[in-house]
Formats: C-alpha cells, structure tokens, sequence
C-alpha cells in the first residue's frame, strides 16, 4: 500500500508492521535507520518505500549498533526517528539507548519480540524483551515502552510513542510481537485534525544564554538542534547543564541521573495508559499486555458467562509500570492472573503491587500465545 | 611583551570555559586542534553550520573544545552517528576528529562502510598507535613489537595502514601528515573542507606518556625529531605503500577523486520522486 | 652564475623587516618547548619562571629576529604563543 | 664483419702510384721531392712516382685519376701535409676513380717533416724517404672496406640557453627538428640577458633579445629544460642517450608570475643576476623578462629546507596554489642525434689581483656590474652611482684587459669583447651624463670588427681620454673613497697618478668552472685557455672531434654576440645536415675478429669503451655491435691470442710500419706512435707553427693510443729501434672515453719488463699532449734525442734479446 501523501486518512486493511511505519509516518518522523531482522523487517521495507515520497529518509546502516546512533544524530539535526528491530537487534541497540537517554535524545525504537534467547525463534512471538526494553543498557534510567495488542494499535501506539519521546526527551520503545507484527487487521487512520501530534519544546532564549541541559519544572530541558546557531555540547559522559564533561563531580552525577530518571516517575500519571475491561467488580483480574491479552479478554467474557466475577486490566504502558491501577484493582481481587510469553518478567512487577492479593503466572511460549480456553482455566482454579 | 590580559587570536574558535584542555605536554592533540581552527579561521567556515562528532579518547574531547554544536558520542560511533546527522540536514558540514582505536577498532566497521557509502563526512584520525587514555593498551595501529601495558612481550600483531584502508574501501580525499607538519595538515583540512564525499585526514601524532616513554620516545620532542627526521612526503603515491616505519614515514596527499555523495545521490532521488508525487497527487 | 657578489646590494634598505610582537601566554603554556627548538630562527629559549602549571613557559631572546612565520603558534598545543606583525598592521592601515 | 670474404682488389698484387707533393715550397723548401720520388719508385710494389706542385689540385687529383686507370694502380701513396687536412680530398679522388678510399695512404711530409726541419734539408729528405717508405709498405697491405650506416635520430640537445644556444634552438626547430634545450639557471637567456646595450649598434640587448627567449619558449618543437643540467651522455653520433637531471623549482607551470609570492616571502639575497647590487627574495624570478616566467624558490635559503614547512606565506598568497614546497628532482631520459654545445663562458674574478683592489675598495667595479647599473631596468634604475655614497661619478675610469693577455692573470688569450664592451660603455655614460671625465687605460684598443671603429672613433671625439698602459695599482683616498690610478703611460713614457670617484675593470671572459663536466660527458678536448677545442680551427670551426657534437658561442673562445650567433646558425646548420641525411657512416675502422683464435676470455669486453662488444653465453663467442664501436682499436691491442684486430689498422699493417721505420740505422731513430686526435695533431700543431726539433722521429699513427699494442713496441725495440714514444690525449680527454688508460698500464707493463731485464726504460716515453701542445710534443722529441744519442750498441743488443720474441709473432 503506497499513498504519495504523509498521512493517509481512511481505512485500511494492512498487518501490524505496515500500521507501524504508516503511525510513524503520521507521526512526523521522517528518518528512519534499521538493519534487516525478521518479524521487523516489513517495517524498514515499508518505510524504505515511503520516507522518500515526502522528503523524508530511509537508510541502512551496517548494523543495528551503527542504526540506533544514527537515529540519535538525526534527531539532533532536528528529525523524528525511529528504528525497529527485534530481540537480537535490539540487544545491538541497547549501548547507544544509554546514549539517548544520557543525551535525552527523542525516538522511538521499535521491537517485535520474538523468541529468544540469541538467535532464538525468527519466526514466532514472544514477549521476553519486556525487561531488556527497562534495563537493556547499562546504568540507571527510566525510559517509555509501549504494548499494542491490534494493528490498529500498531499505528495509534507508534504516533502516541513518538509524542512522548518529544515531550519527555526519552527513547521510546514500542514493544510489539511477531503475531501483532504480521497480523493483518482493519486501520483507521484518522484526519490530521482528529490527530494528535507532539513536538519537542524549543529553546525561547538567545543562544549565548542557552543552557542545553537546564530544564524547565517538567524536568526536560528545552531542545535546540544542530545547525540552529546555539553551538552546543552534548556527551555521553556525566555532564552538567551546559552539557560540559563533569566526570568526577558527584553532585552533578546525582543531580542529572535522579532528573533523568524523574522526568519520567513524576510525570508516570500523564504518561501511563492502561485498558479496563469489567474490573470495578473484578474478583480475578487478569493482567495481560500485547497479543496475549486479546485471548485473555475472551476468556474474561467466557468466565463472566460462567458467573465468575473476572476483569481485565491491560497495561498499554509497560514502563513506566502502571503501580498505581495495579494496586488499586488489587484491593478487592481475590488473585491476579498474569499470562505472558515468557518465563516471567512483568508479573514481577504485578507481584510487587499486588501485596497480599496472590498472583497466578501464566507461562507460555514458543509457539502460539495461550488460548482464552487456558487462561479460563486459570481464571476458574483462581476463583475460589 | 604587553600587560593587558592576552586574547589568543583563534580563541573565537574555541570553547575558553573549558580550557586549559586535558591533554598532556607534548601530546599532539592540541596541535591538531590548533591547524583544524586555523584551517576553519582561513576558510572563514560559518561556525553555525558546523558539526564537530568525536568518539571516546583523549582527542575524542576535541568536539568540547571547539566553538560550534558538537556531539561527543560513545566509543567507535561517532561515524554511525553522523551518518544520521548528515542525512537528516545536508547543509550541515560534519567533522568527526577522533583517535585510531576509537575509529578502526570499535569502530572499523562504520568506517569502512561510511568511505563505502562516499556521505559527507570529513573524518580526522589522530594516530598515536595506542589507547592513550586508557593508559596506553596495544590498538590496531600500534607497531610490530612495540611496547604497550597490553603487550609487554612486544607486539605481534600487524597494524592497519590507514590510508591504504581509506583508499581502499571509497574515500575520495585521503592524506597523512604528522604534527610537525602543520602547514601541510592546515591546507589539507582546508581542502577536505571543501570536498563533497567522504574525506580521511591521518595525523601521526606523539603520545610521550604512555606510548612514547615505553617505546625509547621519551618526550614529545623526541617523537617530532623523530618525524622529522624519518618523513617523507610522497604526494598521490601508492597508499598501499605508504609505510609507516622508525625509518621511513611516508606522509601526503594519497587520493584526491571526485564521486557523487550519497546524500546529494539519496536526496536527488527524494527531489525526483517528490516530483512524480505531486504529478500523481494533482 | 658563478660571480663572487662583492656589493651589497643598492636597495637593501628599501626592505623594511617585519616588527613582529611575540605574545606569550604563560600560563596557558604545559611547556612541550615546540616553539623553542622549531623556530628557524631561534628567537625563543626556556625561560627561568615557573608558571602556573609549573613549567618553565618560553621568553623571547630577541623579537628582532622573528620574521613573523608564526610557526611558533602553529605547532603550539595550548595556544599560549602568537604573534602580530606591527609592520603590516601599519601597512594595513596606511 | 668478423667473418670476411676477400674482396676482388686484394688478391691481385698490389699495384702502387706515389705521389711526392711540392706545396709549392712549403715542402720542397726543405725536401728534395724528386729526390724522394726517384727513391719511391725503388720501393716494393711501387709501380710509379712522381712528384707535383700540388698534388690536391684539380690538376694533381686529375693526375691520380689518369694513372690509376692507365696502369691499374691499386694502391695510392701521396707524400703531402697532414691526412688530418686532405686524406678526404685523396679518398675521394681514389673513389672517382673506382678505387676503394680504404686502398689511399698518405705520408705526412709537411706537418711531421718540411715544416719542422726547415733548416736542414738532408735530413729533411731523408726523413721524408723514410716517411714515404712506411705509407708504401702499409699501403701494400691495404683492404678495401665498406663503411656501415647508422641511423640518425631527427631531435637535437643544446647544453646552455644562452644567445647562442637560443639561436641554434631556433634554427634547429625552425627547420622542422625537434630540439631539448637544457639551461642550468632558472632562465634563459645567458649573459646577454644582463647586459645593457650592445655594441657597435647600442641598442637594447634584452629588448632584442626578450622576443627570441620568448620564441624559445613557445615553439612548438622546442622543450625547455631549465634549472636542469646534463647528467649522462651516452652511445654515438646520431644515437645519443641523454640523462636530465631536472632540479625542483618548487613552483608549478600554473604560475602566473604576479609576484604576491615574494613580496610576502621573509627572505631576502643578493639577486645573483644584478651581480648581487639588487636584492632578492626567497622566491624570486631572476628578472622581468625571465623565460620561464615561472618563480622558483631558492631551497637553500627558504624556511622549509629540511621538508618541514615552517613558514607558508608563499603558498598561501598564491591564488593558483603553483607553490609545492615537497617538489622533487627528477631524471628525464633523452634520444638526440645531434648535441650543441652553447655553455658560454665565465667571467673573470678581479680579486686575484689585489692590486686593483676589487672587493677592496667600493668603487672600483667590473664591467659587469657596470651593466646592471647602467641598465634601466637595473638596481639604480639605470643611474651610474658609485657604490660608496650612491653618488654619480664625475671622473670614471676604465682599466682594460683584466683578467686577459696577462700572466699575472694567468689569462693570456684576448677576451675580444672588452675593448668594444668599454668604448660603448664610455659612450652610454657619455649620453646620460655629458660632462663626466672618462679615461680607458688599455694595451690596444682592439676595434677589429664591422662599424667598431667608428664606434671607437665617436668615443674618442665624445672626449673619452684613452691612455696607453695599465695602472700598475690602484689606490683607494679612505676619507673620499676616491680612487687613484698609478702606471706608466708608454706612449709618453712618463708616470700618471690619476684621482677618478670610479674605477670599472674591463674584466675578461674565461672558460666555464664546470667545463670540465661537459667535456668528460661528451669526450670532448680543451684547449690550453680552457675552451672546448674545434675539430679544425679552419676546415670544421663548429665541429667538436666527437661525431654529431657541435659548438656555439663562448663556449669555444670568447666572443661577442654577433660572433656567438653567427656561430650558433652554422652549427645548426651542421646538427641540421646530420639529421636531414637521417644517416652517417662509420669510418670502416671497427674490429675483425677470428673466432676460432679466441678463448673467449672476455679480456675485450673489459676494455671496451663503448660497451660494443658482448658475450654470448648460448654460443660461447664474443659478439661486436658495429654502430656502437667508436673504433679505438684496445681491444685489438689487448687480445692475447690475436683474435681480435682493427680494419685499416691491422696488426700486419702496423707491424710493416714498424718495420719499414726500423730497416736502416734503427738505432737513430725514434718510432713514435700517436693518436690522430690529440698527440698526432699536437705534432701537426708544432709543424703548423715552425717549431724545430730533431729529425728522429717517425711518427706512426693509429686512431687512438688505445690501439698501441705491447707488441708493436717490444718488435720495434726487437728491431733495434733507439727510442719508441706512445702519445695520446691527456687521461681524461681520449676521444674514445677512456681507453688510454689501458695505454698507460700497458706503458707501465713495458717499463717494469724493462726495468726487470736491466733496459733503461727512458727508452720507452709516454707522452699525453693535446691537439694545442704543439711545444710539449717538440720538446718531448728534443729531450728524447738525447736519450737516443746516449743509448749504447751494446744496450740496443740487450733490448733485441729482451725482446726477440716480437720478431716471431704474425
């Protein structure tokens, strides 16, 4: 499907990659730099097609290592960019992640989990990339990731990534899986009016008084990009706010990681979005994200016909944590039910809210996700 | 001498607040700095439209020390990430000055592929044949047998021969000097400067501290006898040939060629299907 | 053309040498002695003062000699050396 | 070659005609030419002798022509001058009568003989007899031979890019050849460039001469090679192998000689041009007018000497970026045929006579430096001011002949320019500046050429005051810096002291420093003054002794502009010839070998000094290229085993010679071997100029000393000979590179034989004498004559013994 303008307003009927790339389209980004990898592949090729039609950039590089720095350097010659991959790439990506959080660089990284570890399954979803998105890289940070569970979400989540990135200068992930990825699905792309799109904040001073990394009471500096004349520095390395190397300086190492970390825990209740479905009465929640929950919501309505008291609380957000919806449908659940495609990575975080409210895990993978019969089972032995 | 607090000339160039830099004495860093801010005072460079990208080493603090927007990325990237800087605003002009390890160790694979692609990217390599910073470790230049903290026995690896390697893999400018040849190293900044395409500059530079003394180079002095006593400039000869021994240093210009840029080629083509758009849009 | 030259020649004096002025920034300077030994004219030495890096900065010998090449500042790694040519500055100016 | 078949002539029995040449009385003043003929008629296979007026006139040729046809002559003897002079008259003769020119021999009656034995007429007939004898019994011995054509490369060399060279490159391209001119200074246009106004015409030397350089510079068949020198020259007429060594000028064609370069350069020097009176810079053109334009920075005195560029002004204040100091030298390699030699000359340096007080005192300068100031567009823009206070000179003085015809000097030969030089000199301040006082003190004033007396007449009506006798020194006044001229006027016999602001010396023109290059590189020869020396001072002005080899200009003596082009032109011309036959033939005087005498031992190859012979390793022989034998004949005396010998100087040839010298009162007799180009026209030389010596001598010739085998001189001591000579060129000089080397190690080999077996070997003398030493070969005779008149019966016997196994061989 190829349109010739930016935003193609209308229904489609497309898979999950293509409503990725067409969502970061819409979305204003106009760089893009990747390295092959299946189930992600569609997206770079997509995009390969589309970028050029309206002047924006697709390019190649050697790696996924050499992809993620070049998105932070577009992004600072003034461009929204994004990249996508998947689990092995995304490990590749996660030294210059901490660059971009360090330089709070906004993009947006895409990752269609497959099966892992190493090489893993190509082929199949998955979702165990849900931790290495938090704490892929080296040091302490905070970062945005994002779960869609339709392909319509594939396109609404991309748009909604990349507003966050600008607004909180922060790598953004969108965490979606193999299934979603190739799933193909009904897309309503909405008109540009109806769409809701964010930029970064500029600076308002004059360059000589610019301070590259002094922010405004939201925590996020305002950002200049390259050519405007500010004539800024910015490094990986501990830095103050005029972006100078203060290597041995405790004080500015404390002050600039707590602030790169709160940007995003003092502002987690603009940014954290979550799907209730029949949760006010919910006796068993179900806690699911991704494609996963799609099955869970049909189980959901089949325990609710058998009488059970079931709710379903799906995290759109998966960081930052959705602690406090977590906490609040815990104090009348009786358990939580946590089905995942992985070994057990964000029930954790499910258990560490849910206090006393036991909490059932719902292992599954390497072949299709859990049927809504399996976690109907669950729902059932954990309403009791 | 006059009384007044003195104002270097150049020192518009350059980020005062941060100086005095970190280098050692007799580090050739400094000189590099000091012909690349001649070479932007000759050429008059807007400073605005000027992007210096360095990785991690001592000359990798070289982006802080310049007066125009400049980036200081991680360890071998600063190529990948001005790759993206250049695509996305062509009008920018891009100089990467960074150290040999961080450029064809850890960062070997961008740069072949950067000259390959032929993107305006002027990059300068500072060689000092080891891990300066790190506190002097063998790298992929340092010479047979030569003494590091990492080859204590003497060094059994072969080194690179970056120009040969520039050459080779698409470089259209490609030239080494020493720090003692600053006149030379100044015009071919200059020159480089001026080219559209992918341009490699190799400075030899001396690192008295950790490779010098262990390697009977004493001081930075010693290391510019050294240079000029053993260079030999051999202007477009074989860059294959172009060795660099205790002998013989063989400096120059090597390549001086003409090739369309990618991102002039990519964003022709962007021109051009933009075009067909707009016919296919009315 | 092998004639002993016995004259000096008429108009050497029309040749005004240059006026350099030798600025040194001391402090600035960490003393790599570049400058010093690659002067063609040799017109710099250590001096005997200790900066504020604790090392012996440069001192002029004799500004006379300086044909205001600029090498010094050149090859300086610390930009603590530069000179002006009062000479062509006047030029300049008339 | 090697093997050869019999040609027709030589198998039937020689046939000889004689001729005894009168010239007039040049020969029979002092030799009974009938006498002499009547004795030719006795010798072995003579079949007629007569003796004529002049044998090389048409009459004296027809003669030959007549008998040779009438009674089958198949040799020819004429007994005349020196073959150097009309050996090709008498081959050609021979030819137009269908004899092969190899069957013609000439006996030297006049040079070696009349000439030198004016006063005593027996001996001079006797001598001329047995002159006669040794042509007749070589002549018997003669084989005809076919000369060997080698092909000649259209493109000519000019060394020196001066007026002359400037005009023989012009000729040469102008006539469609292709010519290399190779100047050593970055421009050219040689001494003439720096001189003012040119005499007898005054006008405006570099304003004539400034279109020609610039000709130069652009014809399209001309390749300039400046701030270049000849480094190698090899192979022969026709086939040279040139080597140029092309310094760096270390700026590039693309400059447009604006100038912004050296007006920023630091650098200042003495502009050698202006004789150092102007300055310079580090980057300079040497003047306006220089071709090429192109600057060229002076790598001695530039900053960036030792590879760093320490100061780059230049470069950068050049905006066609032509200044590359990495610049290196590079070597061209050249084909030529022809080469022209245009070096010029130097001046004379004054201050090796202290008394004139050159570099002593200020005002007194040379005539060169005149040039430039008097030159508008010189350091004092034409103003005559002395260098003292920059004031113009009321009373100049000229003092002529400084630095020639002078043993003080050590320059005896006139430099012919200087008394011309001065008139106009005295005449130019004249014009400027009526009123100055202006005394030439010469020896002669020496106005030989076309309009140069009236030149000399104008000066001395302007009021120019011309003294006869030079100061005997010059004394400088410390406080006025003023000059006095003390001397004798030998016209009035009395003393002048003269006071004058001035003093100009005259100085004269001497051969280049570095003469001595050129002459190793081309195998030329010198004259005593230093100046290359002519093939024939009449017949071949121009030509140099070394085949394809010519000169123009000062390089061959001093000469004034005029003179240097004239000579430039013919020479052109004689390149010209050469190249327009695109051929030449080699005299048939290569080697003859016999290859089932040789051993293969590779002696030959060794002292080939051409490279002409090789080894052939599959056939295990020795091999001769004909075109790159030069035909010195060493490797034919050097053989051991007789397998080698030379074409119209065979062994049998020679030894017959020997013989025929030595059959009667051999121990009278001095048997004398010279070479053609040096020693034999040393003794022509002596004969020219009436030198006397005894009548000892016979003189046997060979090409070159080279080919003076051991044997020949053991047979003549074997034949009871009282002396034998070996002279050839001084080392260094031989025409054959270096081949007299081996004639001195063979000398010292004869001494040491000598010495063992108790011979005095004063017998045996070396002699190198050059074409010019004319006196050195008379002496050698004179002082050798008394070496024969001590030489013992009883010594000669012994050296017999010693030696009688030369007898046996051939």
């Amino acid at each position: 499907m190829t349109g010739k303008r930016s935003l193609l307003t209308g229904a489609h009927f497309i898979n999950g990659d293509t409503a990725c790339a067409e969502g970061a389209v819409a979305a204003g980004c106009r760089f893009f730099a990747g390295y092959p990898i299946t189930p992600a592949t569609e997206i770079a090729e997509h995009l390969s097609e589309r970028m050029p039609e309206f002047g924006g950039i697709y390019v190649q590089m050697e790696d996924e290592i050499a992809s993620m720095a070049a998105v932070i350097g577009a992004s600072y010659a003034g461009l929204k960019s994004m990249t996508a991959t998947s689990g092995p790439g995304f490990s590749l990506m996660q030294e210059n992640i901490g660059l971009a959080v360090m330089t709070e660089t906004p993009c947006v990284i895409v990752d269609i989990m497959r099966g892992g570890p190493s090489t893993g399954q190509p082929t199949l979803p998955g979702q165990q990339d849900v931790m290495q998105a938090r704490w892929g890289s080296h040091g302490d940070y905070e970062i945005i990731a994002l779960s869609p569970s339709s392909v319509q979400e594939m396109f609404t989540l991309t748009v909604e990534a990349f507003n966050l990135a600008e607004k909180y200068r922060v790598p953004t992930m969108l965490l979606g899986d193999e299934i979603v990825g190739h799933m193909w699905e009904k897309v309503l792309i909405p008109s540009a009016d109806e769409l809701k799109i964010v930029n970064r904040k500029k600076p308002k001073v004059l360059p000589k008084e610019y301070l590259p990394f002094k922010p405004d009471e939201d925590l996020v500096p305002p950002m200049a990009c390259f050519g405007e004349g500010y004539r800024f520095h910015a490094t990986g390395l501990t830095h103050d706010e005029h972006g100078y190397p203060q290597t041995t300086n405790a004080e500015v190492q404390f002050k600039l990681v707590n602030r790169l970390c709160d940007k995003i825990r003092k502002n987690a209740d603009k940014i954290v979005k979550v799907e209730e479905v029949m949760l006010e009465d919910a006796d068993v929640v179900v806690f699911g994200y991704g494609i996963v929950a799609r099955s869970a919501l049909s189980a959901v309505r089949k325990a609710r016909a058998e009488g059970i008291k079931a709710g379903l609380l799906r995290p759109i957000t998966l960081w930052p944590f959705p602690e406090k919806q977590v906490t609040k449908a815990a104090k009348h659940a009786k358990a939580f039910v946590v089905p995942e495609m992985n070994c057990g990575q964000l029930v954790r975080e499910v258990e560490r809210q849910a206090k006393t409210t036991p909490v059932h895990f719902l292992s599954k993978f390497g072949e299709e996700p859990h049927t809504p019969l399996e976690i109907l089972e669950a729902i059932r032995r954990n309403n009791k | 001498m006059t009384k007044e607090i003195l104002q270097h000339p150049l020192s518009s160039y350059l980020r005062t607040d941060m100086m005095p830099h970190i280098w050692c004495p007799g580090c050739g860093n400094g000189i590099v700095l000091n012909c690349f801010v001649h070479a932007l005072d000759e050429l008059k460079m807007d400073l605005d439209k000027l992007v210096v990208i360095s990785g991690i080493g001592c000359i990798g603090r070289t982006a802080g020390y310049t007066n125009t927007d400049s980036f200081h990325t991680t360890h071998g990237r600063s190529i990948a990430f001005a790759t993206g800087v250049k695509l996305a605003n062509p009008e920018l002009n891009i100089v990467i000055v960074s150290g040999d390890g961080d450029l064809f160790a850890i960062g070997g694979n961008h740069f072949i592929h950067a000259a390959r692609r032929n993107i305006g990217i002027k990059v300068v390599c500072v060689n000092n044949f080891n891990y300066g910073m790190t506190g002097g470790q063998l790298g992929p230049t340092t010479p047979l047998d030569a003494i590091t903290t990492t080859s204590p026995y003497g060094n059994s690896e072969h080194p690179f021969n970056l120009v040969h390697l520039a050459a080779a893999s698409g470089a259209i400018y490609v030239a080494r000097w020493t720090t003692l040849h600053v006149r030379r190293l100044t015009q071919s900044l200059k020159k480089m400067m001026q080219k559209e395409g992918f341009c490699f500059v190799e400075v030899i530079s001396p690192c008295p501290e950790v490779f010098g003394r262990r390697n009977k180079l004493k001081s930075g002095m010693d290391m510019m006898e050294l240079f000029k006593k053993a260079s030999v400039v051999e202007n477009f000869s074989d860059p294959a040939k172009a060795e660099i021994t205790p002998e013989k240093i063989v400096v120059g210009e090597f390549v001086d060629i003409e090739k369309m840029s990618y991102e002039k080629l990519f964003h022709e083509k962007i021109a051009s299907i933009n075009e067909k758009t707009m016919e296919q849009v009315r | 053309m092998p004639e002993r030259i016995k004259h000096k020649p008429l108009d050497s004096d029309k040749i005004t040498p240059p006026r350099a002025e030798i600025h040194i920034i001391k402090d600035q300077c960490k003393g790599c002695g570049y400058c010093i030994s690659f002067c063609p004219k040799k017109v710099l030495e250590e001096s005997d003062e200790i900066n504020a890096r604790g090392v012996r900065p440069p001192r002029v010998v004799d500004e006379g000699q300086c044909i205001v090449c600029s090498f010094c500042s050149a090859v300086c790694p610390d930009f603590a050396i530069y000179v002006v040519d009062r000479k062509s500055e006047g030029e300049k100016k008339a | 070659m090697a093997e050869k078949k019999e040609p027709e002539q030589s198998k039937e029995e020689p046939r000889i005609g004689v001729y005894v040449c009168h010239c007039g009385l040049n020969i029979a003043g002092s030799v009974d030419c009938a006498d002499v003929a009547k004795f030719a008629a006795t010798l072995p296979h003579v079949v007629l002798a007569k003796d004529n007026r002049y044998t090389c006139s048409d009459q004296g040729q027809d003669l030959i022509k007549k008998d040779i046809k009438e009674n089958k002559l198949n040799r020819v003897v004429v007994a005349s001058c020196s073959p150097r002079l009309h050996e090709p008259t008498f081959r050609k003769t021979c030819e137009e009568a269908g004899l092969n020119k190899y069957l013609f021999e000439m006996a030297n009656i006049r040079e070696q003989c009349s000439w030198v034995h004016l006063y005593d007429k027996e001996a001079g007939t006797e001598k001329a007899k047995d002159l006669v004898k040794v042509a007749v019994a070589k002549a018997a011995l003669l084989e005809p031979a076919e000369e060997s054509e080698v092909p000649i490369t259209r493109k000519a060399l000019v060394i020196g890019g001066g007026v002359a060279g400037i005009q023989a490159a012009l000729d040469l391209a102008d006539t469609g050849h292709k010519v290399y001119v190779v100047e050593k200074e970055p421009s050219i246009g040689g001494m003439m460039a720096r001189i003012d106004k040119t005499f007898p015409t005054m006008d405006c030397s570099i304003c004539i001469l400034a279109p020609k350089m610039s000709d130069v510079g652009h014809h399209p068949n001309i390749e300039l090679f400046t701030n270049s020198e000849v480094t190698e020259v090899k192979g022969y007429i026709g086939n040279f192998h040139i080597k140029v060594l092309k310094k760096p000028r270390y700026v590039t064609k693309d400059c447009s000689a604006c100038g912004e370069c050296a007006k920023v350069c630091p650098i200042v020097a003495p502009n050698e041009f202006d004789v150092g009176l102007a300055i310079r810079h580090g980057i300079y053109t040497p003047f306006a007018q220089a071709v090429p334009s192109t600057y060229i920075i002076d790598m001695n005195l530039c900053l960036n000497k030792d590879g760093v560029v320490v100061c780059d002004k230049c470069m950068k204040a050049c905006e066609r970026q032509a200044v590359k100091y990495e610049m290196k030298p590079e070597t061209v390699d050249l084909e030529v045929g022809t080469i022209i030699v245009a070096t010029g000359a130097d001046v004379f340096d004054p201050t090796s006579l202290p008394d004139y007080g050159y570099g002593k005192y200020q005002n007194v300068i040379t005539s060169l430096e005149f040039e430039r100031l008097i030159n508008a567009g010189g350091p004092s823009g034409g103003h005559l001011i002395r260098p003292s206070d920059n004031q113009i000179p009321k009373r100049v003085a000229f003092v002529q002949c400084v630095g020639s015809r002078s043993n003080k000097s050590g320059r005896l030969y006139c430099s012919n320019v200087c008394c011309m030089n001065t008139i106009k000199d005295s005449l130019l301040i004249k014009e400027h500046w009526p009123e100055t006082e202006i005394y030439v003190f010469y020896v002669d004033i020496r106005a030989y050429g076309k309009g140069f007396e009236d030149l000399y007449k104008r000066a001395r009506k302007a009021g120019v005051v011309f003294v006869r006798g030079l100061p005997a020194e010059i004394i400088e006044d410390k406080k006025t810096k003023n000059l006095w001229l003390i001397g004798e006027n030998s016209l009035q016999k009395e003393l002048y002291k003269i006071s004058v602001d001035m003093a100009i010396l005259s100085i004269g023109l001497e051969a280049r420093k570095d003469s001595e290059n050129i002459q190793r590189l081309l195998t030329l020869s010198r004259t005593q003054d230093g100046f290359f020396m002519e093939a024939h001072p009449k017949l071949r002005p121009v030509d140099a002794a070394t085949g394809g080899v010519f000169f123009a200009g000062c390089a061959e003596g001093p000469k004034d502009i005029k003179d240097s082009v004239t000579q430039a032109s013919a020479a052109a011309a004689r390149a010209g010839i050469l190249m327009a036959q695109g051929k030449v033939t080699v005299e048939a005087i290569t080697p003859i070998m016999f290859p089932e005498k040789c051993k293969v031992c590779g002696l030959c190859l060794k002292v080939c000094p051409y490279n002409a012979i090789t080894l052939n390793k599959d056939l295990k022989r020795v091999e001769l290229i004909e075109a790159a034998c030069g035909g010195c004949g060493t490797c034919a005396a050097e053989c051991p085993f007789g397998a080698l010998t030379q074409k119209h100087f065979t062994d049998e040839q020679i030894i017959a010679q020997i013989d025929a010298v030595t059959e009667n009162n051999a121990e009278k007799k001095i048997v004398a071997f010279c070479c053609n180009w040096c020693s034999y026209a040393g003794a022509d030389f002596a004969g020219v100029s009436r030198m006397q010596y005894p009548p000892n001598a016979r003189i046997i010739r060979t090409m070159c000393s080279g080919r003076v085998a051991q044997k020949f001189v053991e047979r003549a001591f074997a034949r009871g000979a009282a002396a034998v000579l070996v002279a050839g060129c001084h080392i260094g000089d031989c025409h054959y590179i270096n081949a007299n080397y081996q004639t001195q190690k063979r000398v010292e080999r004869l001494w040491k034989k000598m010495e063992q077996n108790g011979l005095n070997k004063e017998r045996l003398q070396l002699l190198w004498a050059s074409a010019a030493e004319g006196e050195k070969f008379a002496s050698k005779i004179k002082e050798m004559k008394t070496i024969v008149d001590n030489v013992t019966s009883k010594e000669i016997e012994t050296a017999q013994k010693v030696f009688e196994k030369a007898l046996g061989e051939v």
